[in-house]
């Protein structure tokens, strides 16, 4: 290594590294076991039957050691550097931004916010638009199937606006009761903010038809599309959402990530929630400006390998095909269904109409978390408890359930293999 | 570790079948536990008589390991000084969560025995709160008087 | 050197994977060229000359590639999962959370909270701790040396709270003017918000003295130790702050997270943030009740890999040795004063009595862009303009400076290529 | 790319004595820009007359590439019309951004020419900013008449 400088600068765009892993679940479709084999952790925990994807899911080689290359070769701090290192991230770093505006049909890329997850984003709603635009008596309409992330963040801004927390109730099929939602429809709605697909049950709630009605009462929709994201094809601007969010760790990118939508206009009238640098266009100790959208929401240094990371996952299932991958789902989730009503003794909880990805499993007399260990003593993954969704399991009456969730390297094996166990399990309890 | 290894007869047993399991309507002192994490619930209630465990009780749901493990305590614990009861618990903690198990007064040896059954979890750490659950409830019962301020068992 | 035990996992963990890296710059003090060879971004963009590490520092392999084994053989979701993979997934990040509390000899890894950055840090502690304990009137004391993520929170609850922002003055050395500090410290005085060490001049603040004076006056103090942490020792019970926060990213660890430490009992008087899932106790739709710190600040699916990451990090540089950190940081940040002070026409920006791991430069005449531009050409990675840092910008009447910064892989060629291009630039402009 | 292909003779010299570097008090419109990445700002004053630029300056403080470019543009656009203005807006974004450079009249070969030594910023992406500066800027002005409105030059 010499230090005479000699000109050759730096190479713009490395070329692809050789060890780029190769998508291999690409070809005619889905094929949940090729896809399996692009999936790391299955290879360091042979047996594994991995079914709470709803949780988290495992990540992609292609995520994995791309962050790792990323880190190697091109790493360095964005937006303020010159040197090129610096502009090579930035332009990483902004490109991801645009791979989730495509992934998500937006508009453009300043509609895109970086966040750390869905919690983050929706906090973020909150904390600005809330906090800016919603008045004493104003209500925000939530339903009973909400996560937590989207119940407690309204609860906590709720002593400062003076907001009412309105909620649409479920109708005993399990899915969102239609008409009573639009019964709390009133020209007090302010913002309508609902999860795209229930993470407790798999319930998949008729978000493009309750925009409609939000917007014809001129209230503002916030769409949680946490577990739709993974599994539908999402488009902001068909659902005609103003907000949409969702975690990178659930589509099988890093954690630390998430992506909050919001339309442009809205986003533009929003004020600073956290401040530092990277938002600021000018500050004095007494007056500070602040930069346009993304940036304003933006403050400090990003998740820059996160963002980059979560690119590299959208671009995984993009080359799966996002209808194969629903297709799959929808497939693998009835097969479910099937296999598990001739269980006798195991309740599936009701999920309305239409379920995707999600079973939520009751067996009477036994607790879900001596389910969920004896489930893990055969290999299989679940999750045991509330899902984050305690008042729904008080209102369907339940201390818990356990939850097997969907993802792309999930085969009909993995339900047989669970349905196994559900009954090693009630062997032993009953 | 196999199903059979943690959840043996006796703790399917006392979760079937739990013992002493009732609201105890002359208690001096009580507590309630809660397990944040699955929602789990459980009273102690605790009868003195001086520094005797006179009669203990409780109630509540959760699951065959915190109901197992509250009925077993009820069983041990039963005319016991809180002395006594302060070293099984200390044994009893460290023998979930796989420390050094401290020197008991060999007069409690059989004691610890009884409780044996639970050491199963220590493979399974998430569940060493559910094994816990009632005896943090019941040291929180001892310090609260029949207050009955709600004890929530943190994280091991 | 083997390096095996300070990797070694947890319990439940399976073996270590073969491609362990070596860490080579242990032995015998620090030696950067040794060091360097840990870093394969050095490998991958022969004759870079990294001066940025205060911007963002490099990771080392130790960090890159056991994330990425992290993610191949352990990874879940945490704190909520039953099977034993959830678990070891759980260990490993509340195992990070304990090395952190070592890193800063905190008396409890309770009063760890795992944050995006330090700006994220600062603002929690703001929207938080400002937002339910200061009133009209009560002054938040910080310095002309801030950084932007520690002015502009204060800023953005000022109005809300009613607090004062007053500010303490550099003296003409570029250091702080403690007689000026103390002079405005008053009983109306609440915070102390002070950095560690100045990122814009590499000055280095007498904070022990600075939070002794403060808790004289009953105020409570913050520490900004984004450049700190990777440069000194830092022990927060002999500093006696009561909050400290730094970056991930800029101690040779990943993007997307940081920390925040506050003494317990602060912690545990402070009102949650941010809503959702993991930093509830209970949830209904009425009421909602709230875990202890450090969890009740940590809404949401936490950046798990970014926690790990850390700690990998924090493990690197504990096994170099902090004080051979501290020790190479202070011996060419010396070489790098006399070099540049050899220089004709180069002024260097004043940093007070003591000047560590910084170097800011002005070359009247040359605007930063075009004198960084330059250096870039010449393989010479630095940052120019204000630093985040816009109000010392202004009180030096400098439109921005152009600054290195060092880390561990730097040595003296790198001061000594910087100088040659500095020379290079000064033919080229004048 | 060495230092000398980014900074020709022609812009070390533009930047060093920026033409029509001065106030325009007649002037019918102006904007302020400003590069909040790096705080450098500027100001370009537009005398109108129809649609034709009768006049044309600019002041502020700047790094080279931004005082010589802006500098080269007000030689350039000065006695312009409008349209003209636009078109060679259009091309220099393009050449400078690296885009397909659309066709521009003949009559405006000869000023794209002038302008080609800011080509060089095209290899450094952070520095384009600092080219395109007073164009936005002189843009804004077009739109916001005399009123001064701000207007912040956005990251390309
Ligand atoms: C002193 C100081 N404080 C705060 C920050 C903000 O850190 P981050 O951007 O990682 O949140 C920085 C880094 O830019 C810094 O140098
Ligand atoms: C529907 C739904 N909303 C919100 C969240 C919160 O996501 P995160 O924890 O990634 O912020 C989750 C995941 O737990 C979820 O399933």
């Amino acid at each position: 290594m010499t230090h005479a400088p000699k000109f050759s600068p730096l190479p713009n765009n490395p070329p692809p590294f050789a060890g780029a892993p190769k998508i291999r679940g690409a070809k005619l479709g889905l094929d949940p076991r090729a896809v399996k084999r692009d999936f790391p952790i299955f290879e360091h925990n042979p047996g594994l039957v991995f079914l709470d994807s709803a949780a988290s899911a495992q990540k992609p080689a292609a995520v994995i050691d791309h962050v790792a290359e990323f880190y190697r070769s091109d790493y360095a701090n964005v937006h303020r550097g010159v040197y090129r290192l610096s502009a090579r991230s930035s332009d990483r770093y902004e490109g991801a931004r645009e791979t989730v505006r495509k992934f998500l049909n937006a508009a453009s890329a300043d509609e895109i916010v970086f966040v750390r997850g869905a919690t983050e984003g929706i906090n973020l709603v909150a904390y600005s638009w809330g906090m800016a635009f919603l008045q004493p008596g104003d209500e925000v309409l939530i339903t009973e199937l909400e996560h937590h992330a989207n119940i407690v963040p309204w609860q906590l801004i709720r002593e400062r606006t003076g907001l009412k927390l309105i909620v649409a109730p479920i109708d005993a099929s399990g899915g969102i009761d239609l008409a009573a939602f639009e019964a709390r429809l009133s020209r007090r709605t302010k913002l309508v903010a609902v999860t795209h697909l229930a993470n407790a049950t798999g319930a998949i709630l008729p978000v493009e038809t309750m925009a409609r009605l939000a917007h014809e009462h001129g209230a503002k929709i916030l769409v949680d599309g946490c577990q739709a994201a993974p599994r539908l094809p999402v488009d902001v601007r068909a659902l005609d959402c103003d907000f949409y969010v969702f975690s990178g760790h659930k589509i099988y990118g890093p954690t630390g990530i998430g992506v909050l939508y919001a339309k442009g206009e809205i986003l533009e009238a929003m004020p600073p929630w956290q401040g530092g640098g990277d938002m600021i266009e000018q500050v004095t100790f007494e007056k500070t400006t602040f930069q346009h959208p993304p940036h304003r929401f933006e403050a400090g240094t990003p998740d820059i390998s996160g963002a980059i990371g979560l690119a590299f996952a959208l671009d995984y299932i993009e080359a799966l095909g996002r209808g194969a991958i629903f297709a799959h789902e929808e497939e693998l989730t009835g097969y479910g269904v099937d296999t598990l009503s001739r269980l006798p003794g195991i309740r599936l909880v009701p999920a309305g109409q239409r379920r995707l990805g999600i079973l939520s499993i009751d067996v009477p007399g036994i607790h879900p978390h001596d389910l969920a260990t004896v489930l893990d003593q055969h290999h299989v993954a679940v999750r045991a408890g509330h899902h984050c969704a305690q008042p729904l399991m008080d209102k369907l009456g339940l201390a818990g359930t356990t939850r097997a969730s969907l993802g792309i390297y999930n085969d009909e094996r993995d339900i047989d293999s669970l349905a196994a166990a559900l009954a090693a399990a009630q062997k032993l309890f009953t | 570790m196999d199903a059979r290894e943690l959840y043996q007869d006796i703790i399917l047993d006392h979760g079937r079948h739990p013992r002493n399991f009732r609201e105890l309507p002359q208690a001096t002192n009580l507590a309630h536990g809660h397990n944040p994490l699955c929602g789990d619930r459980v009273t102690v209630y605790l009868e003195l008589d001086g520094d005797r465990i006179k009669d203990l009780s409780f109630d509540g749901r959760g699951c065959a390991i915190s109901t197992a493990s509250a009925s077993l305590m009820t069983e041990v614990l039963k005319g016991k000084t809180l002395a006594e009861a302060d070293a099984l618990f200390k044994g009893f903690h460290a023998e979930v969560t796989g420390k050094a198990v401290p020197r008991l007064p060999d007069a409690l040896a059989e004691d610890m025995e009884r409780l044996a059954p639970l050491e199963g979890v220590r493979a399974y750490p998430t569940r060493v709160k559910c094994a816990t659950l009632a005896w943090h409830a019941f040291e929180a019962a001892l310090k609260n008087g029949a207050a009955g301020t709600v004890a929530t068992v943190k994280t091991e």
